[in-house]
């Protein structure tokens, strides 16, 4: 489409995309907005304009340290998604480039392990944690959301390897490597978007998975989806800094998002190219 | 040796975490670890850690509604190790009442709580009314309706509508009590299908739709709280600790106009609702630190602790409802002018006989059995579904009925 | 690709995540189905015993059961067809050349970063709030009356809170299918005398069915085990009209802590994911092959 | 009708000007073929001329219609792409009904029509599949049949035979020229193929950085290439072009003189050389020749040649079908 | 040493037999052609003798060694496979590097290997780039020198130029015909292009349906082709076949003759006919004539020729280069 855009249309598509993504924007927009304010500000009606006070951060961390959920959050979720990755690389390739009869199934079956609901499983799971000293550990954290997330990676993975030319991993083959080097020398590297976007995406949703990570951590290893939990209803006036803590915890994952947008915009691609 | 400690995110409880470091130095050996949830994500975690044996806290944060139901488990450690200088007797009886059994202590109160109306006192003086000494429900309506002023924003006043069994439940619970009904008669019958609930109900009903704010059916305590303290009740019946939100002058623009009387009651009833609340510490009875804990417990529930808050922060802030030395502390009461319709609710409060007709059950605004988190939140949503006006209240009281025989047919209190 | 040594080391390469998701899948099932069969109280752990199909009979005739799976479709179906109704359109849009695209493209995917529980809690206090939520103040500002979202459309309110998480996923899985439209595919359509509307419907659309195949397949998945959001929000009430099965479980499980029960759901849960799951293959399955 | 005329046209993007100024006139019927080098501006062309791209200066005409702001659907042409771009979810015969879908004809005349090209093309038996399943040659089929069941104006043809293997190239290129002959409509054809603009072309147009370098018929450019450039990039194997002292020997810059117009002895000639590999294609031999103080001359004799490696020739260019050069580069 | 022996060997995907039965024996140094249709099994072939297959029966052996069981990288191979496969990811030198690597070289002797392969392919400016910096050609040279730095025995191509534009198929057909020379390694070779075929092979083997048709040097291919299948494969314009009356007459089911052999006249000749389209391409042209009686006759003929469309002609063929088949195609 190479031939002009009237200036016309373009700044009516611009304007139409501005507003709705403002509009979209506007909730975690107002939140933010919200936790610069005082608590009457925060419910004296729609505004904008906060009066800039840092208050409620200062309340929020005096009430409950930050940073040690923060670095949980960042050790599970980043955990998690490495050990899926490495478990599930060997699983892709021979998926996409040995396919059988069952592939498909297999993976079929994979992604319906996801559709167990989880509290019906939280007493047998909470038992095997008890019992293998993993409540509370960020290593129990880790293996949960590495399993609850491995079928979307196999997935994800797997179609990203069937874009790759099957040739490509013969040469190596004909090369002398073998099939362990083969994949780390030829087809990881040469994956390394595809690769890079699954990650976002489960680091993304083991951040922000919060069933499990409430339930089996108590102190040691609560990331922020528990420190959210202690500020979801306590007594008083709350908006701002329930705004304050809010911010606080979506902040990283989204700077993250933001910063890591195209690479994740590939990866969302499910194999639906082609 | 390290505590890990579940807490609920109230104010009291953040309070005293900001103040151990007195704990530490006078116990430099024990560190202390917090937990600190939302209350309904709390009581999830820390009962399913107990029931599982899951040994993932050393100190728990409970109600007053768990401790003898645990305690009947043989869940909880006695707590004999409090120290000499505990005082024990100095707690007020109806508190530790709720919490012994067998006459052994399992759960040390941190703070207490009844309900009582606050209203306001500019409002009825210019409606021209006077609060009695011992309100009935019938003056309570007249009065409700009257102030309200939808064109000023006023609501005559504020109830619980939103649904769960610490939240609209508590309220309607008392509230029932204190129009003569009660739950289960002697052979755990509900009773949703007699007079006195429907009574109930329905005069909560029409309330809530003549005089009670927008959106009542999600209001619980803190959202009451806060239209209470912007000037939108002009009553509200609810939980004491909330007077000392509603008098503090930094958060509530009525601060100064604000009148306390006790729970009202149905004419010819002789029940103020004996709702009792409170928040306690326990150790589960597999603790390895038990010692320690006890330690920390009774630091945090000493009479040592309230002058500490007194001294750091404030008579006002000190955690109430627990002491009877409190209360007969001069500076406290000039600090806090609820403390005497407090101690008179609480006074009024009887766990152990809630209805004016037998119950086979105890527990004052809550049923003390380990079913009743459960139904009483189902009832509930029934209960707010009317408020919504989503619900007939005599559908919702049939289906209260169904799902309460149902329920503890299957738990076989029902033969 | 085919000599029998790199199949069989294939086999070999497969088999951590299939064993990893056997013991993941199959042992808390077995707990489960184990558990449906119990009477078992948490807390009341003395009065255990075999239960048969009590516990299955109980759940099944929970007044709320048939409105649960109810509303789980309603659920499902309804952010399904925002998202991908309102993802098609936004994709759409965000395709055409813009100042500020990529600023645009950001704020559209912000809400797919953020947890559920604060999703929830954001729309429930600032947004939906009757009293003080943006809406009320918007309706006030207009003369109306604020609505109050919970009470009133408690089902409504879930499906746009979760929608609104959900459509920047959509939209960002159908942009990029967009973008890989063949741009000669579109010039030979209109080239073949095809205005704007007919391209979408006859060229577009087509393309896109893979893409929207996929949205359908991933959202299911979450959105069948959506309760963070209602607990926080409506707490399955008022009545329950919130109540989905998720939520039902959760209710079963810790509220009243009845583990047989609570296994009994999920159990009965697992069936009707599957059935669904089975439905869906059906239906867009074939959509993944082409 | 599809007489098409392009006046002063040019087109840039953005600074880079991709085409200076075109000049060009298409007769009714004419089957003009676009070559030159990638990158030379074939393709831009073609889409100006669709309307698929908005010209920079100039007009161009159709019938004698200005058209230089009319959108594509309505100039009544039709594109065949190089890469077919046909709908891949429509069976073959919606690929073929959907310009007619377009133009709101009724079922019957969709069906008539679409079979009619059907027969023409010989995809009657697979009007049912989807080009997914279409093997090259009959994809492109479906792309021509999309094209003429509109009976436009004129065809453009970009690459169309660029994706497929040599012998189907063969046996499509002799389908399109059997379709102009039986259609007779205006074609615009690109192609970097030599044997398929010498054999389809009614006039080439030779395009080298925008510029149109000439403009001819097939054996026009053969024998008197207006220059350098065209000399070099029409005939295969290319023409010999040859500089110092045999070009100023006769008067020119560069002489140019085609392989197969260079005979072989081994006794007597015109250049001595040197024979370097020798390339048998079995009725032709192409034979490299180091010529002394001429430079390498590739030369074209028939099948059977008993030349070894190594050995020493003489060739003798053929003097009538000399090409001269001057320094511009221009044909003298 | 690069002797490479099939014997018996098959291949069946399940049930679709691909291969029925293959014998081939390839001399070390030998430069051997697969050339067949599309389908026809070379690329099956190539991967059997490589082991990126497994076959269904029968024994390959290389050098004497039997490796129908052997890995594919321990059977001292090198292929270029048709994209390339160059790994995007590495640059030139780590591509080259990548087989000594694996095979756990010294750092130096990497280093040296691949400096000499580079200059030999005159990539040494090249080095650091990554495949995608690179033009076709330059490509097709990584791959070959990935290859070469091995030292394999035997060289496996599969298609390796047909991705390239005509112009450059031409330059590194020339390159890879002069590696042949320098390194003198046995190569396969496979490829649909006539000319590719006839230029470069020491000895073509023509598979149809996975079975072999003939082996042999390109000009007995061309010369005596041993059936019909080889003598319409071999050779550009196809071969005329010619059944009926005018077979009878030489005592055969079907004669052939060549485009090239044939003579036309517009007084007197063998067989009478119609002049149908002709191809120009300058210096030949393609006359396709209608001859009474026995048929579509192509003709090729010099470029120079005044014939127009519908003329009557006379053609001879040339009795010496005559091909004659029996009932069951082979030749007599
Ligand atoms: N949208 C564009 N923006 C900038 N430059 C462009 C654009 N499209 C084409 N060009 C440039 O215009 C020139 C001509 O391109 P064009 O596609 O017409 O060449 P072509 O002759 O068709 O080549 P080929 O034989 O490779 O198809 C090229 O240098 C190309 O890079
Ligand atoms: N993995 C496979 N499974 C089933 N059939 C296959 C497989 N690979 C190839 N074939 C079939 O084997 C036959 C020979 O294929 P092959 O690729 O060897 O042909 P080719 O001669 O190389 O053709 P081309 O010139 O098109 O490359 C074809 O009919 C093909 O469909
Ligand atoms: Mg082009
Ligand atoms: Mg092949």
């Amino acid at each position: 489409m190479a031939r002009q855009v009237s200036t016309g249309r373009k700044t009516v598509a611009t304007a139409a995309a501005w507003l709705i993504a403002l509009i979209i924007f506007f909730p975690i927009l107002y939140t933010i907005i919200t936790s610069f304010k005082t608590e009457p500000e925060a419910i004296a009606g729609v505004s904008l304009i906060p009066s800039g006070t840092f208050e409620n951060y200062v309340e929020v961390q005096a009430q409950r340290d930050y940073f040690k959920p923060f670095l949980n959050s960042v050790v599970i979720s980043l955990g998690s998604t490495l050990i899926a990755l490495l478990i599930s690389v060997p699983a892709a390739w021979s998926m996409a480039f040995s396919p059988t009869r069952r592939t498909k199934d297999i993976l079929m079956w994979m992604l319906s392990t996801k559709m167990m609901p989880a509290v019906g499983v939280l007493v047998p799971m909470y038992l095997i944690f008890r019992d293998t000293g993993l409540l509370d550990t960020r290593l129990g954290l880790t293996i949960v959301l590495t399993l609850v997330n491995l079928p979307i990676v196999v997935w994800m993975l797997y179609t990203y390897f069937r874009e790759i030319p099957g040739e490509i991993l013969e040469a190596a083959r004909m090369d002398g490597a073998s099939t362990l080097k083969e994949i780390v020398y030829v087809l990881t590297p040469m994956a390394v978007p595809g690769i890079a976007s699954t990650m976002l995406l489960n680091i993304i949703l083991a951040w922000n998975e919060s069933f499990w990570t409430i339930r089996l951590a108590a102190a040691n290893a609560a990331p922020l989806t528990a420190f959210i939990a202690s500020f979801s209803s306590p007594q008083g006036l709350f908006w701002a800094k329930l705004s304050a803590a809010s911010t606080l915890a979506i902040a990283p994952i989204l700077i993250m998002g933001w910063f890591s947008q195209k690479q994740l915009v590939r990866g969302l691609t499910f194999g639906a190219v082609k | 040796e390290t505590l890990t400690i579940a807490t609920v995110n109230n104010g009291d409880m953040i309070r005293m975490q900001k103040l151990t470091d007195d704990f530490t130095a006078r116990n430099p050996d024990i560190q202390l670890q917090w937990v600190t949830l939302e209350e309904n994500v709390l009581r999830e975690r820390v009962t399913t850690d107990i029931a599982t044996k899951g040994g993932q806290y050393d100190v728990m944060t409970i109600g007053n509604y768990e401790v003898p139901i645990w305690a009947k488990q043989g869940w909880l450690l006695e707590l004999n190790g409090l120290g000499d200088d505990y005082d024990v007797d100095d707690l007020l009886p109806a508190i530790r009442a709720g919490l012994s059994m067998d006459g052994k202590l399992y759960a040390a109160p941190f703070y207490g709580e009844s309900a009582m109306i606050m209203y306001r006192t500019d409002l009825f003086e210019k409606a021209g009314l006077k609060m009695p000494e011992k309100p009935t429900w019938e003056f309570i309506g007249e009065a409700a309706r009257k102030i309200t002023d939808r064109n000023a924003g006023i609501s005559g006043i504020c109830l619980r509508g939103k649904a769960g069994w610490g939240e609209n439940m508590a309220f309607l619970t008392a509230m029932d009590n204190s129009f003569g009904g009660r739950w289960f008669n002697e052979k755990w019958q509900p009773q949703f299908d007699q007079p006195e609930w429907k009574d109930t109900l329905q005069f909560y009903a029409d309330l809530m739709k003549d005089a009670g704010p927008e959106g009542a059916s999600s209001n619980g305590f803190n959202e009451n709280l806060t239209l209470f303290q912007q000037g939108k009740c002009g009553m509200w019946i609810d939980a004491t600790v909330a007077a000392s939100f509603v008098s503090n002058p930094k958060d509530s623009t009525v601060a100064d106009k604000v009148g306390y009387a006790i729970f009202p009651n149905k004419e010819g009833v002789d029940n103020h609702g004996n709702w009792l609340w409170s928040w306690n510490l326990a150790v589960p009875a597999g603790s390895q630190k038990g010692e320690a804990a006890q330690k920390f417990i009774s630091w945090a529930t000493s009479k040592h602790y309230t002058e500490l808050v007194a001294e750091k922060e404030g008579w006002a802030n000190v955690p109430p409802g627990t002491r009877t030395s409190l209360y007969k502390n001069a500076e406290y009461e000039k600090a806090a002018p609820f403390a005497a319709p407090t101690l008179a609710a609480m006074d009024a409060a009887d766990i152990t006989k809630p209805s004016v007709k037998p119950v086979p059950y105890t527990g004052g605004q809550f049923v003390a059995i380990p079913e009743f988190q459960g139904l009483g939140t189902t009832v509930g949503q029934l209960f707010s579904a009317v408020v919504a006006g989503q619900m007939s209240v005599d559908d919702a009281l049939a289906q209260a009925q169904q799902v309460s025989v149902r329920e503890m047919t299957r738990a076989g209190y029902i033969k | 690709m085919a000599t029998r040594q790199t199949r069989s080391l294939a086999r070999l390469m497969l088999a951590p995540s299939v064993i990893l998701l056997l013991i993941w899948m199959i042992v808390p099932l077995a707990m489960t189905l184990w558990y449906s069969f119990q009477n078992y109280n948490l807390l009341n752990p003395a009065m255990r015993s075999f239960a048969g199909f009590d516990n299955y009979r109980y759940f099944y005739t929970d007044p709320a059961f048939f409105q649960a799976i109810a509303n789980t479709l309603i659920i499902v179906l309804g952010v399904l067809a925002i998202t991908v109704i309102g993802g098609i359109l936004l994709a759409l849009l965000l395709d055409q050349p813009m100042f500020g695209q990529g600023i645009v493209r950001i704020l559209v995917i912000s809400p797919f970063f953020v947890m559920p529980p604060v999703a929830a809690l954001i729309w429930k206090n600032m947004i939906m709030h009757p009293g003080y939520g943006v809406l009320a103040d918007v309706a006030r500002f207009l003369g109306m009356r604020p609505v109050d979202w919970f009470a009133q459309y408690p089902l409504l309110s879930i499906v746009i809170i979760v929608a609104w998480q959900w459509l920047p996923f959509a939209t960002l899985i159908l942009l990029t299918a967009l973008q890989s439209l063949d741009e000669e595919q579109k010039e030979a359509a209109e080239m073949d005398g095809a205005n704007f509307l007919n391209r979408f419907r006859y060229i577009v659309l087509p393309h896109l069915s893979r893409a929207i195949t996929v949205v359908i397949l991933i959202q299911t998945i979450f959105l069948l085990a959506v309760y963070a959001e209602i607990l926080v929000t409506t707490n399955g009430g008022p009545g329950y009209a919130s109540t989905n099965l998720a939520f039902l479980i959760y209710r079963t499980a810790l509220l009243s802590y009845d583990v047989g029960g609570a296994s009994a759901g999920g159990v009965i849960a697992v069936v009707l994911a599957n059935i669904v799951a089975l439905f869906l293959m059906r239906a867009v399955g074939k959509n993944l092959d082409r | 009708m599809g007489t098409i005329k392009l006046e002063n046209v040019t087109k840039s993007f953005g600074a880079t000007v991709i085409i200076p100024k075109v000049d060009l006139e298409i007769a009714d019927g004419e089957f003009v073929v676009f070559v030159g080098p990638s990158g030379s501006g074939k393709s831009t062309l073609l889409r100006l001329i669709a309307g698929l791209e908005d010209v920079s200066g100039g007009a161009i005409a159709i019938d004698g219609r200005d058209v230089t702001r009319v959108a594509p659907a309505r100039r009544g042409l039709a594109m065949v792409f190089q890469s077919y771009a046909l709908y891949p979810h429509m069976s073959v015969f919606n690929n073929i009904a959907f310009p007619l879908k377009m133009a709101g004809e009724s079922r019957e005349t969709i069906d008539r029509k679409v079979k009619d090209a059907a027969r023409v093309l010989n995809l009657t038996s697979y009007l049912e599949r989807r080009p997914g399943q279409l093997s090259g040659g009959q994809r492109q089929r479906v792309a021509i049949g999309r094209a003429i069941v509109r009976q436009p104006t004129a065809f453009l043809f970009d690459e169309p035979l660029s994706n497929l293997d040599a012998a189907l190239r063969g046996t499509m290129r002799l389908e399109i020229s059997e379709l102009h002959h039986q259609l007779k409509t205006t074609m615009i054809y690109v192609t970097h193929d030599q044997v398929e603009a010498m054999t389809l072309a009614d006039k080439i147009v030779v395009l080298n950085g925008g510029n149109v370098e000439q403009v001819g018929s097939p054996l026009e450019l053969y024998r008197k290439p207006a220059n350098l450039f065209v000399a070099g990039f029409i005939g295969s194997p290319r023409m010999n072009l040859i500089e110092g002292a045999a070009a100023d020997a006769k008067g020119a810059r560069t002489i140019g003189v085609r392989p197969e117009h260079v005979t072989v002895s081994k006794t007597a000639g015109d250049w001595k050389g040197t024979v370097g590999v020798a390339e048998h294609l079995g009725s032709d031999t192409f034979l490299h020749v180091q010529a002394d103080g001429v430079g390498p001359v590739t030369v074209r004799t028939d099948g059977e040649i008993g030349l070894a490696h190594g050995e020493t020739v003489y060739l003798t260019p053929d003097q009538t079908k000399l090409h001269r050069f001057g320094a511009d580069g221009r044909a003298l």
